[in-house]
């Protein structure tokens, strides 16, 4: 009586993915403001370096390209605290867990709202704060390119870090500490293909390592991810 | 349907309870007993593969469960301690990721599956402005639209009221006549015409099972 | 005590509502004269300046928003402590609305500024003590209403809300004291925005025509936002449901 | 039978405050991991710094007084979401509003333990810190000192914007934004202590207004605390 | 000892239930009783403070709460749904911390309070190591050293066992016979000798209260 038929089974992949995306999309927009936390968090820092370095225009055109990928990690960073927490404590994490729907696949759909929510607009701002920094204008369109694919990398791989820490107490910073050293490549060739740009080299060498590292963390990630989420919730 | 071979869960490297060697057939409805701290949670939470420090084995059909995982799963419906309802989200925006996340594809009466569990024109509002029970209470709605047969339930009747209580009891019995199974635990004493307790002992004292009815 | 009791009724968003309509009606209009005859007078009538030609008439705007926000700011924190101390529930509609309209200046100044440094200064952005105090003033409005939009109960909402800007308005001279402070320890003054600049008072005249004219659309502003407040916060008793039918 | 004499009011509230304290202490370091997280958050950056900016010796030095006050900020901040998070999850915070011990009080035993496990070692880790970005050695001791200070009117600063945000399910970020504008002028002070101290400047003003500033901080933080605990319970 | 005149709890701009007016006395234990969502949580939290959107007055010896406070505080137990025992915490640092806080200063006998409740041996391991029962009994075990007078449980029941649910009730009593006072919820029915209870109503309906035994 009660299974359902085979055949239905990819529309039923298909729902489970488009029910998991929007629920994601509906609790992140439900408090609006704090959509653009991320956002102002990455505005005050860059606020904080003129006030604790020098508000020199010499000195913080030196800075811009890396300072601005160094506060947009910290800010991905920040966000992902939360990214399987509220799930974990509430038990759904558990229900997601035991949905007959691949786990990796339903994690995705988890990383890419987390993209879309913090990556995105985090690249959208960039212009602004390129301008209050001074960055050279050639440095713009690498920077936004840049940090297009490297938030992506780093929703990626930032969620595998919040999945082996959920079942942690105080997991904000014990997260950083094991995402951090796995950012370390993205930090370096995003923040070179904006260096390089500014000196009026090409950069194409940089984004396609950029991409190659976002396509193979895509590939990889959701099956790490749905193992630690499986090693946390088994206690 | 589910058949336990000498399983027992395992904490620090000592069984919890007395191994169970049990059949827990379609229409039945089974009830873990055993007081506070016995592992009925740890037991249930097992069965469903959320706990793997185990012995002794556990066949689905016939299969152990590992091989048959999909098929399992597609079947089966726990609702724990924490039921995973999220709190800032409406109570039909959860239920709907409940049937999208189980894989139902067909459209959702949530209004009916609601006022089934006493919870009438609540649909629209957030869950954190509810009640300990009303917010249980939105977990439950579940039983109402899914149709996996194997229902595992830790306490589900936590917080809910004595009316609610009997209406659940009621749906246990209704699935259980239409050939679903039920495993819960609970601390209150049911008021089922049929159903099986299962005790479980500490690993040191003797194993038996009590069949009332 | 007959002295107390006007304050009382004040708190009462049923009277304010009735007796404010009037009132906002005079002063939007007013606003809207003061407006239009400032521009008109600013960006038509008044002579260019000798260096900066046309840009400078930006002025008009950028001025009043900048002097206004800041008044935005005490009269939300001001309403909060009163929400806080006499419960004054009509208090907390104040700070509630007083603050995007005070950020939505803030920004309005910064933006103008920013548009206006290109021609002058060459960059958009400098890193000056004025500036960079707007800025911070800026973000102390966004944690306001951050705070307000994350808490779903109204009343918890205003408490915090209160006790935020409150804390802010300690914070607001010290704040200002140290970036002043930093910015004469960093770089020389090069640009001094402060220094009355031996302005024409052909200038002069529409721009204190304007900073009035935006402290009475700032007065507009929020009356109509706290009168929609009110509806939206009392719909649920006789009168709004009187006065809803009545529109109708 | 059941009240209490008066007279054993105030050992009353010694016994409150050891416990509390107490208390806290256990917690913390019951996780000996966490206790090291903020100091290899700072640790981190800090190695992020010359990889996503420049290695060379002239540029982190004229950078290393205020990058390490910003870092040592930022790490401060992120500390500082569990303050009273997981006591309102748990119930415990009901619990402290019902003593009938001051809550003031009790909050500050709190705020303490946050500023001896988190202020206390970023301020001893700072030489380390130093050496690596080439921090010349004129400014090490301002550099403690006003950290010192600093952090303490930091953790005092913060727990406010802590208290108002604990009812909030993703307070990690709400809570920068409310803080951060906050820190400006204890950054401000603290960075340019060690700014001046380099180039040969005495910085005793800069330190006594961070100790003014952290002495009001001492004085007013608790009550705005206690105020906003009272609230965010109240739903 | 505790008076309420017209009380009733408001959300949302409306009462919760039918005002009530009553005396609460020394030696009482009354049950607030009513379905899901009827308001119980809300006015024991009121009564203690938690929450103050209320209507009508509580005295407390014949004085308004706000000004006797300390007073107050001093005279209360309150355990509510979540009962404040930390995880990461042995059942000990939890109890200690308890008595610290409510201004206990004499030395205290954990062991014996846990094994009141039915945890001898457990004091030394941390909370998040026990089962749902186990956890919130050792906030339960606050009440066999705790010297306030009254007490405001609210769902003291929830996850406990059989034995565990009849030693809390002689706990409960003996304390009533003792000149303490009881303010609980719970949806199970009570075996008590004395109680009476209070039913709250939708504000729309009648008032009514019924006294057993
Ligand atoms: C984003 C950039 C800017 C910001 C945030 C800003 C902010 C302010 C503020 C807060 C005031 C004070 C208003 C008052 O005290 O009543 C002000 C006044 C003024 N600003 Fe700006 N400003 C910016 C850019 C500029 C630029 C580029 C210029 C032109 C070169 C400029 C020229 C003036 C003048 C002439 C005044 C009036 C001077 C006085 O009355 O003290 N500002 N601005
Ligand atoms: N945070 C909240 N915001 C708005 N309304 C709420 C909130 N919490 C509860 N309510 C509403 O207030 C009413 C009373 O809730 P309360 O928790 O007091 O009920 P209860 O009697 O304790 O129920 P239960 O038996 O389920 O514990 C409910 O109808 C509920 O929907
Ligand atoms: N995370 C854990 N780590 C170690 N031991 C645990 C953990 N959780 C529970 N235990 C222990 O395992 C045993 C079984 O716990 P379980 O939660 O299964 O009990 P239960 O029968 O569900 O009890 P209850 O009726 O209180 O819910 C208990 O003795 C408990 O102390
Ligand atoms: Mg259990
Ligand atoms: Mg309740």
């Amino acid at each position: 009586m009660h299974s359902l038929p085979a055949n239905n089974q990819h529309s039923s992949l298909t729902t489970a993915l488009t029910t998991c995306f929007r629920r994601e999309m509906i609790v992140a927009f439900r408090h609006k403001g704090e959509l653009a936390n991320p956002l102002i968090f990455f505005l005050m820092v860059v606020v904080f370096i003129p006030l604790g370095i020098s508000p020199e225009k010499t000195v913080l055109m030196a800075l811009a390209p890396g300072m601005i990928w160094v506060i947009a990690l910290l800010a991905t960073l920040l966000s992902l605290d939360g990214l399987f927490r509220s799930d974990f404590d509430d038990g759904s994490l558990e229900q997601m867990l035991l949905s007959p729907q691949p786990l990796p696949w339903l994690v995705l759909t988890k990383i890419l709202a987390h993209w879309l929510m913090t990556g995105i607009p985090l690249m959208l701002l960039t212009p602004l704060l390129g301008t209050m920094l001074y960055l050279p204008a050639e440095g713009y369109l690498p920077l936004m390119i840049s940090l297009l694919i490297g938030t992506g990398s780093m929703s990626l791989i930032g969620s595998i870090g919040a999945a082996l820490t959920v079942g942690l107490r105080k997991g904000g910073l014990i997260l950083s500490l094991v995402v951090m050293p796995l950012y370390v490549p993205v930090l370096i060739f995003g923040a070179s293909a904006v260096n390089e740009a500014v000196q009026g080299f090409a950069y194409t060498g940089q984004i396609a390592i950029l991409s190659a590292m976002f396509v193979s963390a895509l590939v990889l990630a959701p099956f790490a991810v749905a193992g630690a989420l499986r090693i946390s919730v088994n206690t | 349907m589910l058949q336990l071979n000498g399983f027992t869960c395992v904490r620090d490297g000592e069984p919890l309870f007395v191994p169970l060697d049990t059949v827990i057939n379609a229409g039945d409805v089974v009830q873990i007993a055993g007081p506070n701290g016995a592992g009925k949670t740890t037991l249930l939470r097992s069965l469903c593969g959320l706990f793997d420090s185990c012995e002794g084995e556990i066949l689905w059909r016939g299969k152990p469960i590992v091989g048959a995982k999909h098929d399992f799963l597609m079947q089966l419906l726990y609702l724990g301690h924490h039921p995973g309802v999220k709190k800032s989200l409406t109570a039909r925006e959860n239920l709907a990721w409940f049937a999208g996340v189980n894989g139902e594809t067909g459209s959702l009466d949530v209004e009916s599956a609601l006022a089934k569990v006493g919870l009438a024109g609540y649909a629209d509002i957030p869950c954190h402005q509810m009640s300990a029970g009303q917010h249980r209470r939105v977990g439950l709605a579940r039983l109402h639209f899914d149709a996996s047969p194997l229902w595992v339930l830790d306490e589900p009747f936590t917080a809910i009221d004595k009316q609610g209580v009997e209406r659940l009891e009621a749906k246990i019995q209704e699935h259980a006549a239409m050939g679903g199974t039920v495993i819960l635990t609970t601390h209150q004493a049911l008021s089922l015409s049929h159903y099986r307790t299962i005790e479980l002992v500490k690993y040191t004292e003797a194993f038996h099972e009590v069949r009332h009815a | 005590m007959a002295s107390w009791q006007w304050f009382h009724r004040l708190g009462s968003p049923k009277w304010f509502y009735e007796k404010t309509t009037r009132w906002t009606q005079v002063i939007g209009w007013l606003a809207l004269a003061m407006l239009s005859v400032g521009i008109i007078w600013g960006l038509g009538f008044a002579p260019a300046e000798l260096k900066q030609g046309n840009s400078y008439r930006i002025i008009y705007i950028h001025v009043p928003a900048a002097a206004v926000a800041m008044a935005g700011y005490y009269v939300m924190a001001f309403s909060g402590a009163v929400g806080l101390i006499w419960r004054m529930k009509l208090s907390y509609m104040v700070m509630k609305c007083a603050a995007p309209i005070g950020a939505a200046l803030t920004f309005a100044a910064l933006f103008t500024g920013a548009v206006w440094g290109k021609p002058t200064w060459g960059d958009y952005w400098v890193w000056d003590a004025r500036i960079t105090s707007m800025l911070i003033l800026f973000f102390l409005y966004l944690g306001v209403m951050a705070l307000q939009e994350a808490y779903q109960n109204q009343e918890a909402a205003d408490k915090t809300c209160a006790i935020l800007s409150l804390v802010g308005m300690v914070n607001i001279p010290i704040i200002y004291k140290s970036v002043d402070w930093w910015f004469t320890l960093h770089q020389p003054a090069t640009l001094k925005l402060t220094e009355k600049s031996s302005i024409a008072p052909e200038m002069a005249y529409p721009l204190i025509l304007m900073i009035f004219a935006v402290y009475m659309f700032f007065a507009w502003l929020l009356l109509t936002k706290v009168r929609v407040e009110i509806l939206h916060r009392e719909v649920k008793t006789q009168w709004v449901k009187d006065i809803v039918m009545g529109v109708k």
